[in-house]
């Protein structure tokens, strides 16, 4: 058991990672000698080399494109994106050939490219530092997607990312890179495209991911101030969706407030209200609830507490559902 | 808008390089023809053969997509020498890169007829392992093969000095890497970043363009003022420019191209000029945008009539030979059909399999739901009534 | 009125439009001699020149970032993408650019850019021709969508979209091109952000759009045969989407179908049924159902119509419904 | 593995011009020099102040960063002469498409600094109306705005187009458009296709690249082996490599293309090399990737320190003028200052007025709901109580 903020833990993983595989290499903008803008790969160029750890040229379709073909020839490329809105001129890359390789081929290449993407606001930048683009991805069959929201699973999922034989893009909580945890190194922790529920209760579930994470938690123990029993949901992977631990929690609560940081229209919170409501239809006692950010384009930072959904948002939509 | 003159060109001064004469002869290229000094008749033979029965192929390839046994075919005929000259030099080392149009290509490498046809039958997006004769996929998306033909060929450099640092004595002829693409797709952005990277990491790579004149319809004066080997002086590595219609201008390009690359000199561009004689697909009509008199003009070019001359005038092969050609490649022609025939659609279960490497809850439940559901419908003619494809296409 | 096909009834609409307004240029690959790989622009460059109709080079990143350059200029560009998966290489400038400009510009930069996609399958192609990507785009504000299904919308929504001062993306039903239909050159139809009931029922609702309804019509008229009234909403826009007139319906019917190419994991199918879930609680008899396709790549031709929802799917949601 | 060494990299043979030499004494360049023969004294005055003026605004940048006072400063110290030089010779007719380090040339088109301030002290994504000045808003996705300004750029051609047709006499001087990008940014595919567009439609642009030798922590040699000007020949267009500390060979470069621009030539693509003197922002730590020493070679080479010495040496301008223009740029950075310290923040709700032109169904629906929801939380201060931020960053 070890303390370590988050960006450390991932830094140790992709370190162990590249440890026990020679085929794993890390790719990107400024993550050799400066250690990424958030120093998250910091130490790992002089550690395992400038051929393992590649201070790419600036293009990101040139990045991802590039691993994909390293992929093919054996490699398992690890790929930093800046910053999530930074990630669309490699969405072709993504979309229609990184996605899409294993069923062309029917099954006979496997490009098991991982995509590491700093992402979410409320860090107080400028625009396109802070999207939440997941929604995006996961809407394209053949990518998985994780979210881990804390130090233990960002040790571990980078390594289960790099170590799956599928594209893996991996949604790094920002604005948590200096939050701590305990990391135990020894022990792995199981499926990671396994939900987990994070805190039991039996009156509503919250399911949230990375970012918010912190925030679902923060409202359950204000709803317990009220009486409330409020179970919460860390869903750590985003493309597949556990909807079995959803649904069962759901099952036993019969209300559901979903958090994301991303705009509600179009984000995965219509996704997991559908398809938990088509589950659990009879034991709903309110509407799936979910709390996102506006409709509109991520606003400067001197707002952006008012647009990213926020303890209090989440409290409003307990205290919704409960109406019902 | 896009006119065909510019007031403010400045034109490239690369020379354009031929060996071959459009009447079949042998014109002295200083720089490339030691090249092909050693090409003994017995090759140019095969050369020839590889050419015409690509055309054949080709030829069959059409007249199945009209007889409704193909979904589409994509013609090659023109740019036989472009392609088979520039694959006929490579290793079974080297990994292929093709776009959507490389059929000549494919069978040089190994690649059987039939087993590229599956992909136009419409039954997979694939058709055939890429490991067996190190020859990629098609690409449909154009340009998106050539940043993976760079970070291969990135990847072979790295396996190169993983050798040489686990002491391994080095390989004599290092690997290389061929991503093919067209004039069209030139103008992509992943081209370019493409070029970028390769040029950065001293990629084992050759880019080598089909300038077949026309991306559909549109002319290559739309994409670019200068030939486009000139755009490699920009990243810094070399670009040639040769006649695309010249099979031993383009082999001998190629060796050159191929021995820097091996060499450890880092990415090469070659630019065949070259021209897509037939339509762009069989769902294209070329009389709509282009001259009747242009496409004679590349007849009299024609790569395959100008080896059959270079054969007889230079070397005194005989119509039997030719003849010979034909009669097995209308037998190449004839099993491909037979083959193709034959083929049965997949069973779209097996899909389910295929989207991921990995076991994935959301497939495993869709496959589940999907085979409970067909079993609502047996049989299947059943299914059929209900069909509404066709009422709008 | 006049018989035209979709095809035809876009190229009279944008004729109009090019005829009205002479900042109203096309832009796209093969769109000027060769009128596009569908005709959809023939003989449109012969009539309006070709500094109005651009045979652009082929790079799709290019003919999006000038069409806003040329928008900013004044002019009002029409962006032709060749083919739905052919959209990704735009896809930095639709979403980081286009959608934004007029936020980031706090509303000084308009720019009135239309990008018409033909969309989805079932028309015997190969990989990338056959794509649903709407989802991808509805997610981000500042862009509009619009996806006609008939002949009078193709004519009218074409007009619309241009004279539009927001982005708005058209998606055209390609498999229904040849479709056949009235369209009303003289009074034009109101409103394109809004939901059409385009059949009345009582005991179910369907809704779909674009290349689907169609479909959605013939499995109302296959569940009369049941005895079953249904009514079916063609939904027409998709950014924003009309849920009044959804809920609207669904508080009346009390069931909800939604129908659609896209694959049904992320898809906008998702959104409607959280939204319509929320807003009509305690009017729904059943869990809305989505009908899509499936979380798997596009499907080679030969079977990829057990790959898009087809009648008997939708027909089979409906009893599902009404096994409620 | 991007190593400066490159076995296979074909040199450019590009010249690179300079009119001002290292110690500010006027080097002839005898394509360029003729440019700037008419140059007063009170212009170059011009340009220093212009040069200076910014550096000190730059200054209190960082510092109104340090204090808490700005979200982010990037800074611009040692392009000054590469910004001031490529921007005054325009017309206030031509537009200008920034990336987001051009602050001298945004205070050169009339921007006032506290105008720029306003996206840096997060407050809005934007800062001013970019018809006033002509001056498009800073674009922070890398090479983004580039096509912007190709496809405005065929704008003006076309309504240069439509006057003639409709027999209005044509302009003196047709309008140009500037697009700025840095080496870094060169890579991205935009760029590419931006080149191929201008060239295809011979739009009036100048791409103007300030390499600053870095892309952050990247050095220029992982970008390119060549000069970036090199790239112009591959699209059929002049590239010029032009000294860009060097602000007389600046001005002159940018005039020499902007004379081709307006004559109908097309674009025209110029590299002044310069060098980022800070750090890439306030968030940057530029000891981690790069050698004082290097620093220290190119502060030798400081544009504004050899402005000042041809200014002293060449014209007799003695220390009171720059003791003058020192005092006047103190006071722009006070006003500037106290400008941004008065800004107040906008309210939240404005923003659903931003995001479409047109009434949007959702945007009212959560405007409504936002308004409904702020209804519960008066006064503002309960709201702090519950928030989380900072609890991880
Ligand atoms: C990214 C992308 N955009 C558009 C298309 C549609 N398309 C298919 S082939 C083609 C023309 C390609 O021309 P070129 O690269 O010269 O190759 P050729 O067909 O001449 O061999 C176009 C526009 C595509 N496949 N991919
Ligand atoms: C598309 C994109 N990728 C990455 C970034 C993050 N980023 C911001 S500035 C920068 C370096 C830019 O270098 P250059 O173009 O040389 O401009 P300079 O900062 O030196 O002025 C990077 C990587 C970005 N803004 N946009
Ligand atoms: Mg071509
Ligand atoms: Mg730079």
């Amino acid at each position: 058991m070890t303390q370590l903020t988050v960006a450390k833990a991932i830094n140790a993983g992709l370190a162990r990672a590249m440890e026990e595989n020679p085929k794993v290499m890390l790719m990107g903008e400024d993550i050799g000698s400066l250690g990424g803008v958030y120093r998250v790969t910091e130490g790992l160029k002089s550690r395992f080399g400038a051929h393992r750890v590649l201070d790419t040229p600036l293009g990101e379709a040139g990045i991802v494109g590039t691993a994909v073909g390293l992929a093919e020839r054996g490699y398992r490329p690890v790929c930093e994106i800046q910053f999530d809105g930074f990630t669309f001129p490699a969405f072709n890359q993504i979309t229609t050939q990184l996605a899409k390789i294993h069923a062309r081929s029917d099954g006979q290449l496997t490009v098991p490219v991982t995509i590491r993407i700093p992402y979410g606001g409320v860090i107080g930048s400028v625009e396109h530092h802070s999207e939440s683009p997941e929604a995006l991805f996961a809407h394209t069959a053949g990518l998985r997607l994780l979210a881990p929201s804390n130090a233990q699973d960002a040790y571990w999922m980078s390594q289960q990312a790099i170590a799956c034989d599928d594209p893996v893009i991996i949604f790094e909580p920002k604005r948590r890179y200096w939050l701590k945890g305990e990391v135990d190194e020894k022990t792995s922790p199981g499926d990671p495209f396994k939900a987990s529920v994070i805190r039991e209760g039996e009156e509503a579930t919250i399911v949230a991911w990375g970012p918010l994470v912190p925030v679902a938690l923060a409202a359950a123990e204000a709803a317990r101030e009220d009486g409330r029993n409020v179970e919460v949901i860390d869903l750590r992977s985003l493309s597949p969706i556990d909807f079995d631990t959803v649904t069962a929690s759901v099952r036993k609560t019969g209300r559901l407030v979903i958090a994301h940081e991303a705009p509600t229209f179009g984000g995965l919170g219509g996704e997991i209200a559908a398809r938990v409501t088509e589950r659990a239809f009879y034991s709903l006692e309110a509407p799936v609830l979910r709390v996102g950010a506006y409709h509109l384009p991520y606003p400067p930072a001197a707002v952006e507490e008012n647009y990213v959904p926020d303890l209090d948002r989440v409290l409003e939509a307990l205290d919704r559902s409960f109406a019902y | 808008m896009a006119s065909r003159t510019h007031a403010g060109a400045v034109p490239s001064t690369l020379p354009r390089h031929q060996i071959l004469d459009e009447q079949g002869a042998i014109a002295d290229d200083p720089l490339l023809s030691p090249y092909v000094a050693d090409v003994t008749v017995e090759q140019l033979q095969h050369l020839y053969r590889s050419m015409t029965a690509a055309r054949r192929v080709d030829e069959e390839g059409t007249s199945l997509q009209r007889q409704g046994q193909l979904v589409l075919w994509v013609p090659l005929r023109g740019q036989e020498a472009a392609q088979v000259g520039s694959v006929w030099p490579t290793l079974p080392t080297d990994r292929i890169f093709p776009s959507y149009r490389e059929h000549a290509v494919a069978f040089e490498r190994g690649l059987a007829p039939s087993d590229l046809m599956r992909l136009f039958r419409g039954i997979t997006a694939g058709g055939w392992d890429p490991e067996e004769h190190n020859l990629n996929l098609y690409t449909m998306v154009l340009a998106s093969q050539v940043p993976h033909a760079v970070g291969y060929a990135m990847g072979t450099a790295l396996d190169r000095k993983a050798a040489q640092d686990a002491g391994t004595p080095p390989e004599t002829d290092p690997e290389a890497v061929i991503a093919y693409f067209g004039d069209g797709a030139s103008t992509e952005g992943e081209i370019h970043e493409s070029m970028v990277f390769a040029a950065s990491y001293d990629a084992p790579v050759l880019f080598f363009i089909q300038n077949n004149q026309w991306a559909i319809s549109v002319p290559f004066a739309t994409q670019s003022r200068v030939p486009l080997a000139t755009r490699a002086a920009g990243y810094g590595f070399e670009g040639l420019r040769v006649d695309g219609n010249d099979i031993l201008g383009v082999v001998a390009a190629t060796r050159y191209a191929l021995e820097k690359i091996r060499a450890g000199e880092g990415p090469v561009l070659i630019e065949a000029e070259t021209y897509r004689m037939g339509a762009h697909t069989t769902a294209d009509d070329p009389t709509k945008y282009r001259e009747r008199d242009e496409e004679e003009q590349w007849g009299h070019l024609d790569p395959v009539d100008r080896l059959r001359a270079h054969l007889r005038d230079a070397h005194g092969v005989e119509d039997e030979f030719f003849e010979t050609v034909a009669r097995e490649n209308d037998e190449i022609a004839q099993r491909m059909r037979a083959d193709v025939l034959a083929m049965t659609p997949p069973r779209f279960e097996d899909s389910f399999a295929k989207a991921y490497a990995e076991q994935h809850s959301l497939v495993d439940a869709e496959r589940a739901e999907y085979l409970d559901y067909q079993v609502g419908f047996a049989p299947q003619d059943e299914m059929d009534t209900h069909d509404t494809r066709g009422a709008g296409a």
